[in-house]
């Protein structure tokens, strides 16, 4: 790393926007298979799903929420990334987000998306999800909201709708730098995208300004949006969901997965968009150290669940949380344990922490786990509710597990997209992370 | 060059026209085919006139929909009530051979329902003209209809605006009338 | 590029314009509601408003108890079978299969049309023929052999039959000059039938008097399950529970747990055919305790001498004292009633253990009390021929004779015998050896695919009828079928087949069998029942009696007491009492447990399998669909490490098939237990290919005191086959883990 | 503005009640049942539910408004079983009406616990909040073999695919004997006026149906009789179903 020489602003705005703006045929072949995949693993099998019925899916009657519904927690939970960095960091100036928060608020926004399409697949007849929008309809019925899946639809849409802003704000002058970079089409789209941003005083004031607003805005949408999915669960009287915990416990492990997944991001972007100047082992290191506060975090409060759990002393939580920890699917329970408990804690090695490699390998490990969390939740609780003789069991179908995959796919399309669209790196908060005389070389 | 946004959007004024072009003609369409192609007066395989029945001969509703104010649905007369009056009534007329022909054949008139509501929908004839709702009502000036015209959407809150400006019991819980 | 808008752009303008207004028009008219019809009726049948539902009150022929049923139909339609609340047997209520009738109305797999075979015999190929030509051919047929006087070779072989059907199936066989009309059913209970001729001379079967009993013994008879009359059963042991202050108390003795035995008080695993000697030794101990205080006494000290409770433990695997203390119980309780059927009758000492039963009533001071055992009048009203229902030595005796060189004719009415005989019967090859066999039934199974030709049946619920409900209800009382919906189908009622069939026969038939349809018979002979008994004699009366009958869907006597001598009945009982030890096929010690099959709830002998509701109910005990399985007590599938699923191998000394294991927790180690009805070759598609059928492997042991067929004698030996499947069942975990479900425990789980 | 607020304030809002019309009841006593699955049948035929096939059945996916469920205890030979019959217990404050964001289901003035089918977007909440598992979703749109479907009763809807569907306490049977008492001037159902299905099909009349604000009807009774408990009371979902406690003699 001594041999790192800081580029120069000349420099920021061409290799950013050369990754953006240069398109090379081993793009073309990601994005073609990646829109395959999302297509072939997502979309076909979900069309197929709304003709014959959800059936399809291995649901049943004592399982009737499955791996879509935990699927769309770990979407929402990876969503928590974006903000944690962008927002919490920018009000605390914490001046090493700059490079890396373009990007995550990306991901915050497409695993929304992917989040928002798992509840449109999990609904057994989506054509009338509109009757949860409250607005004056024919029926003369307004939406019952005292349903948790109603603050669920509230907090997802706000919290869509304030996350699209806050990316979109914060790369109006970056919009502008594409437009003063390009020509024809693409400059004329440019100049609408950036506002007729000219860079006066006025104009990063007012930016500046909105831009803290909404960072503050958008911290408790996020904390509120995973307490939310959690009372989807927590409001129901299932043993081993019904806790007060699960607010906590959900958003801890909403920003823990968030987390892992920049990581994983950032390692894919720095080494695909040649980003290496940009995004940095400070970075990585940062990250890091966040990882294992937010496992320590974590391991906390599942220990405090299970505490609780067996604290309680009633029969119908010990026995949930028996299942849960020897049963069926307490391998993968362990497993869980393994990797969102005990992998985080090697980052505490330097050589580990500072490895791009490790990185990654653990921050995979660790959206596993989280993964494994949110289908433990589903899976293990509902089938075994308050009547034994009900007890039943659930596994997914293969159309749930491509559907699963699909989903990753539908991710990565929107993500290469957007990264054609959109500078990847904040070329104007990189600069200003640069030491000024460095003007020019 | 200019930065200005304006001018970029004039770039697109023509694109623009096109879609608008496009939406304006679906509404249109929309329009045009609910105006003029609505299904609310269907050609009925014999062309029975209201008018003539219950205007001109004041035949009472009931004298033919005998069921409506016993049970849920007013039912159609049976072939042979038809033909109760017309085996002597205007029995040269095109229209009445094509009666006495389905009723020989022992077949049943296919008459088109006018009025229908899905299947999920409870309804009974029996409780609202019990209740004293005049037939017109809801079916409108039948008697000066010689093909029958829907009078109405027979859409929920045409329902539910009824039931509650009545002020009709529980007539707004949906097991009322949904099933 | 211009920013003024020239002609081309204004085409593009007016082409998109044109695009969205044809979108906008079809997408307007896919969202039109389609076009229903309103089809008025052509002529207005009297009894028919459109949305409101019409109840007709019939009968339900679904098991042999004869339970009253009314239909709903709306529009022509049946929509709903209830029980008819004005027949006694069954007093508004009906079980599950009864409710089941409309799968057998609405069976998609009916038979539409007379089928005429058209490939090998047996190979179950068919093609449809005319009425006309089926009754013509099958009464040339039937004439010719009248008209050689070999009409003696013409067999019929009918279901269960009852009433006037009855009588006219035995009629139209009389006057063919034929002698060989019999009716198989698995479920009639021979022994008991033959217990009670020989207790108290009577050809009926008593009236248990479930609902004011105080104590209800029951040996093996599943009286809430299958057992005679369930239905009956079922709404008297709800006036026993909780009908009165005092509660009734119920104990069942048998090896299997049966739904009765799992609503019993309690449960007393007796080995197989052991049951009487327990009633025995209960009399006994009775009897020494001096509760019994009949003048006889002496008589029956010393007949019972040799079922001391203390002899009879070991043999029955139940302690000295229990069968003390149930003794004592069974005669200070009042009133009290033993039962004895099911396995109990169906051992090799079957009536043997159904007349020691009836002598614990005897001596319990149970027989003509209220609340114990009553009698049912001879007979409801004059049915000169009694119903010639076969035991198994009877039906042994028709294959051998169907087997022999004269037989030319057999007619099969609504029977299976192919599945409910064993293999060992060789009915198959039995009915394969004459030379023409004609079926009616409304359904293909694996009987009727060795038919030359087919007539289609109504259902039940399309035909007329009439039946006397066996066992009765303690008064006389009949009940009237009648069509609730039009025919499906091109079919025709038994009835009017037989009628038809002696109209074209010819010679004498057409005068002595005079009616055009089963209606109209149905009708001159309850003209006759009519005359009988009321004075008004005129058409006009009959007519109004007709009417309310068929109104109320059934007629009925006032109760009168039955009584009967005592002394020659404690006489006829004391030469009759004696047990042997049952026997069974196989050696114990290869063939380690005795197999006792059961009439399923849901399929009865097997004919409810082609019902897809019964298909789906779970098994009240075991709450499995769709299979059958083989019950195992937990300890023997320990330690035969047997695991739910597992697929064993059943042998007996005469056959073998292979059903899954399941692990029943109420039944005795020696013994395993499996549902009857499953393993159909050829009964539809909801039955055919679906488990296995135990009846095929039972050994052809006979009850002695009635030549039954003793289905609770056979030996088998199981083992596994390594292959395992799921099996399919409703239940989850079957304890409740301490938590508040059943009421019985206080406070928080 | 004005029309808008009045717009608004005639949106119904499904919500409590302070005291039911009726409250319709039912008491199940499991010293009469003897679990011989009738009910389950007349459910069946009743209320249209479908022939699923035995591969939905093997995934547990049955549609059975009414199931009977066991229990045993102790082990062989002192063995006892116990059947309860598990339906829709229409709880008072029961845990799905919360859940459903579209108020397909909620609770109406006759203290039912209602279900709209073509309301219902199957969110399928409700099944996972009900600790009585009494819910059952729509996994297609189940089909009959001809002519089966001629048995199908016009006054129930045919459910499709993506639907939640359980047990109404026959409204159709409650919206007939209802109209029945308006047609004859009276106000009131009478007593045992309404058997849902079930009810009527009991061989042992286990259950009795009625009116709980009738101090007089036989459901009032029965709940006030001692043995009297609901089923996982703890929950506190008040449901309008009355057990009765098998009576347990020893012996």
């Amino acid at each position: 790393m001594a041999d790192y020489v800081e580029p120069t602003y000349a420099e920021v705005n061409q290799d950013v926007l050369r990754a953006m703006m240069e398109t090379g045929p081993k793009y073309w072949a990601t994005l073609g298979t990646s829109i395959a995949v999302a297509g072939i693993c997502f979309f076909i099998p979900w069309f197929y799903q709304l003709e014959v019925g959800v059936g399809v899916a291995g649901m049943n009657r004592s399982a009737v929420w499955g791996t879509y519904l935990s699927n769309f927690i770990f979407w929402i939970g990876l969503s928590h990334s974006g903000t944690l960095l962008s927002a919490v960091l920018h009000i605390t100036n914490s001046s090493w987000r700059k490079a890396i928060y373009r990007s995550a608020e990306a991901m915050t926004l497409f695993s929304l998306i992917t989040a928002a399409l798992f509840v449109m697949v999990h609904l057994g007849r989506v054509w009338f999800v509109h009757w949860t929008v409250p607005v004056p309809n024919q029926m003369g019925l307004w939406p019952n909201f005292r349903s948790p899946l109603m603050f669920d639809v509230m907090a997802i849409t706000t919290y869509l709708t304030a996350s699209s802003i806050f990316i979109y704000m914060g790369s109006v002058p970056d919009f502008a730098a594409v437009r003063d970079a390009s020509t024809g089409l693409r400059r004329k789209l440019y100049t609408i995208f950036s506002f007729g941003w000219r860079g006066t005083a006025k104009e990063w004031h007012t930016l500046g300004w909105a831009y803290t607003f909404f960072a503050v805005l958008v911290i408790p949408l996020a904390v509120s949006v995973h307490s939310i999915v959690s009372w989807d669960f927590a409001l129901s009287l299932v043993p081993g969901l019904h806790h007060t915990v699960f607010a906590p416990y959900f958003v801890t492990g909403a920003i823990f997965s968030g987390t892992a997944g920049i990581v994983t991001v950032m390692f894919l972007l720095r080494k695909y968009m040649n980003f290496e100047r940009y995004i940095r082992e400070i970075h990585l290191v940062n990250l890091g150290k966040l990882l294992v506060l937010l496992s320590l975090i974590w391991t906390y409060i599942n220990i405090m669940e299970v505490f609780t759990t067996w604290f309680s002393g009633s029969s119908y939580e010990l026995e949930a949380l028996e299942w849960r920890l020897t049963g069926f699917y307490a391998p993968m329970f362990w497993e869980m344990v393994l990797f969102c408990a005990v992998v985080p804690l090697l980052i505490l090695f330097k050589r580990i922490r500072t490895s791009w490699r490790s990185m990654l390998i653990i921050s995979i490990l660790i959206n596993i786990g989280m993964i494994s969390e949110r289908f433990i939740i589903v899976a293990t609780s509902q089938p075994r509710k308050f009547l034994p003789n009900a007890f039943g069991f659930y596994f997914p179908s293969a159309i749930e597990i491509s559907i699963t995959i699909g989903s990753f796919a539908v991710f990565t399309t929107l993500f290469l997209i957007f990264v054609k669209w959109v500078p990847a790196v904040s070329l104007y908060e990189v600069k200003e992370t640069l030491k000024p005389l460095r003007r020019s070389r | 060059m200019s930065i200005s946004v304006l001018e970029a959007l004039a770039y697109f004024k023509k694109p623009a026209l096109v879609v608008f072009g496009g939406v304006a003609g679906f509404v249109v369409g929309i329009w045009v085919n609910s105006t003029y192609f609505d299904d609310a007066t269907p050609i009925q395989p014999i062309e029975f006139s209201h008018r003539i029945h219950a205007g001109e001969n004041e035949i009472p509703c009931q004298y033919c929909h005998v069921y409506a104010a016993r049970t849920p649905v007013a039912g159609v007369p049976s072939v042979e009530k038809c033909m109760g009056c017309h085996r002597s009534v205007a029995t040269d007329k095109p229209e009445i051979i094509k009666v006495a022909q389905y009723f020989a054949d022992r077949k049943p008139i296919p008459w088109i329902k006018v009025y229908d509501v899905p299947d999920f929908v409870h309804f009974t004839h029996k409780r609202h003209i019990k209740a004293g709702l005049e037939c017109a009502t809801c079916h409108g000036p039948v008697d000066t209809m010689d093909r029958i015209t829907r009078q109405q959407p027979l859409r929920m809150p045409w329902c539910v605006d009824c039931h509650t400006s009545k002020e009709v019991e529980n007539g707004r819980d949906c097991w009322t009338c949904h099933k | 590029m211009s920013n003024k808008i020239n002609r081309r752009d204004f085409l593009k303008f007016v082409g998109a314009g044109t695009l969205g207004a044809g979108a906008g028009f079809l997408a307007a008219d896919a969202s039109k509601m389609t076009t229903e019809f309103l089809i008025p009726q052509v002529n207005l049948p009297e009894d028919y408003s459109p949305g409101i539902a019409t109840w007709y009150h019939t009968v339900c022929t679904q098991c042999s108890a004869g339970c009253g049923i009314s239909v709903r139909t709306r529009e022509g339609r049946a929509k709903k079978i209830e029980g008819n609340p004005s027949h006694p047997v069954n007093q508004g209520r009906l079980c599950a299969l009864g409710q089941a009738g409309l799968n057998v109305l609405y069976n998609p797999d009916r038979i539409k049309t007379p089928l005429l075979r058209d490939g090998e015999r047996g190979s179950g190929s068919f093609s449809p023929i005319s009425w006309d030509q089926a009754l013509t051919t099958i009464s040339g047929v039937l004439g010719t052999l009248k008209i050689q006087k070999k009409a003696n070779n013409a067999y019929l072989l009918s279901g269960g039959v009852n009433g006037h059907l009855h009588e006219l199936f035995a009629l139209f066989m009389d006057q063919l000059g034929s002698k060989n009309y019999l009716q198989h059913e698995f479920s009639h209970p021979a022994s008991l039938y033959a217990a009670n001729k020989a207790c108290f001379d009577e050809d009926v079967l008593p009236y248990y008097d479930i609902r004011n009993s105080k104590y209800l013994l029951s040996f093996g008879a599943d009286y809430l399950g299958a057992w005679l009359s369930p239905v009956h059963h079922s709404v008297s042991y709800g006036h026993l529970r909780q009908g009165t202050e005092q509660r009734g108390r119920c104990v069942q003795v048998e090896a299997r747990m049966s739904l009765s035995g799992a609503n019993a008080d309690e449960w007393i695993a007796a080995r197989p055919g052991s049951e009487g000697m327990l009633a025995l030794a209960m009399a006994h101990s009775i009897v020494e305790q001096g509760l019994y205080a009949g003048a006889d006494a002496g008589d029956w000290k010393q007949a019972l001498g040799a079922y001391s409770p203390a002899s009879v433990a070991e043999r029955s695997g139940i302690s000295a004292d229990r069968i003390v203390r149930i003794a004592t119980e069974f005669a200070a309780a009042s009133p009290s009633l033993a039962i004895g059927g099911g396995a109990a009758g169906a051992s090799t000492n079957g009536t043997a253990n159904l007349v020691a039963v009836n002598v614990l009533n005897y001596i319990g001071g149970n027989i003509g009390e209220a609340g114990g055992i009553l009698f049912n009048p001879a007979s409801t009203f004059s049915i000169d021929a009694p119903r010639p229902r076969a035991s198994y030595q009877q039906m042994l005796k028709l294959f051998a004779s169907l087997r022999g060189n004269d037989a030319e004719v057999l007619i099969l009415h609504d029977t299976n015998p192919v599945f409910t005989l064993p293999a060992a019967a060789n009915v198959k090859e039995a009915v394969m050896a004459v030379p023409y066999v004609i079926g009616m039934s409304s359904f293909m199974d694996e009987t009727m695919a060795l038919a030359d030709i087919i007539l289609p049946l109504d259902t039940y619920l399309e035909a007329w009828g009439d039946n006397i409900p066996d066992p009765g209800v303690g008064f006389a009382v009949a009940s009237i079928a009648q069509p609730v919906v039009k025919r499906l189908y091109d079919t025709r009622s038994a009835g009017d087949i037989i009628l038809a069939l002696a109209h074209q026969i010819g010679g004498e038939l057409p005068a002595n069998m005079p009616w055009t349809s089963m209606e109209n018979y149905l009708m001159e002979m309850w003209r006759s029942v009519y005359r009988g008994k009321s004075d008004d004699s005129s058409d006009q009366g009959f007519r109004k009696f007709w009417t309310s009958i068929l109104e109320s869907g059934v007629w009925g006597e006032s109760p009168q007491q039955q009584d009967r001598p005592h002394q020659a009945m404690g006489r006829a009982m004391l030469s009759a009492v004696g047990m042997a030890q049952p026997s069974f096929a196989g050696n114990e010690s290869e063939y380690r447990f005795v197999m006792q099959p059961y009439l399923s709830l849901a399929f009865h002998d097997g004919r409810g399998a082609n019902l897809p509701w019964m298909q789906e109910l779970p098994d009240p005990l075991t709450s499995i669909v769709y299979n059958s399985w083989v019950e195992l007590n937990p300890k023997t599938a320990a330690e035969l490490a047997i695991g739910e699923g597992d697929v064993l191998l059943v042998e007996s000394t005469v056959g073998r098939f292979e059903a899954p294991a399941f692990i029943y927790e109420a039944i005795r180690p020696d013994v395993v237990a499996m549902p009857i009805g499953q393993g159909h070759g050829n009964y539809g598609r909801y039955a055919s290919g679906r488990g296995s059928n135990p009846i095929e492997i039972l050994a052809p042991e006979t009850d002695s005191g009635s030549g039954g067929l003793a289905w609770s004698a056979t030996r088998v030996k199981i083992s596994k086959t390594g292959r395992r499947v799921h099996v399919i069942k409703t239940d989850g975990t079957t304890r409740d883990l301490g938590r508040n479900i059943l009421g019985q425990k206080d406070g928080h789980a | 503005m004005s029309t808008a607020l009045e717009k608004f304030k005639k949106y119904r809002k499904p919500g409590y009640y302070d005291k039911f019309d009726y409250h319709w009841t039912m008491s199940i006593d499991l010293d009469r049942c003897t679990g011989c699955e009738a009910c389950v049948v007349a459910c069946q035929a009743e209320n249209n539910l479908p022939i699923v096939g035995e591969q939905q059945f093997a995934m547990r996916r049955e549609i059975k408004w009414i199931r009977i469920e066991r229990y045993w205890e102790g082990e062989y030979p002192d063995i006892k079983l116990q059947f309860i019959p598990m339906l829709c217990q229409h709880c008072d404050q029961a845990p799905c009406e919360i859940a459903c964001p579209v108020f397909a289901t909620y609770h109406n003035q006759d203290g039912l616990n209602t279900q709209v089918y073509n309301r219902c977007i199957g969110t399928r909440t409700c099944a996972v909040y009900c600790p009585y598992e009494v819910r059952f979703f729509n996994w297609f749109t189940y089909e009959w073999d001809e002519p089966l479907e001629q048995q199908l009763n016009p006054d129930v809807t045919v459910r499709e695919k993506g639907v939640m569907e359980k047990c109404t306490f026959c409204i159709q049977r409650i919206r007939q004997a209802k109209d029945a008492a308006k047609d004859d001037s009276r106000r009131r159902v009478r007593d045992g006026e309404i058997k849902p299905a079930c009810v009527q099909s009991c061989p042992t009349e286990a259950m009795v149906f009625g009116d709980l604000n009738d101090p007089d009807s036989q459901v009032s009774k029965m709940a006030r009789n001692p043995r009297g408990y609901h089923v996982l009371e703890e929950l506190n979902t008040t449901p309008s179903i009355v057990y009765l406690k098998r009576v347990h003699t020893d012996g």
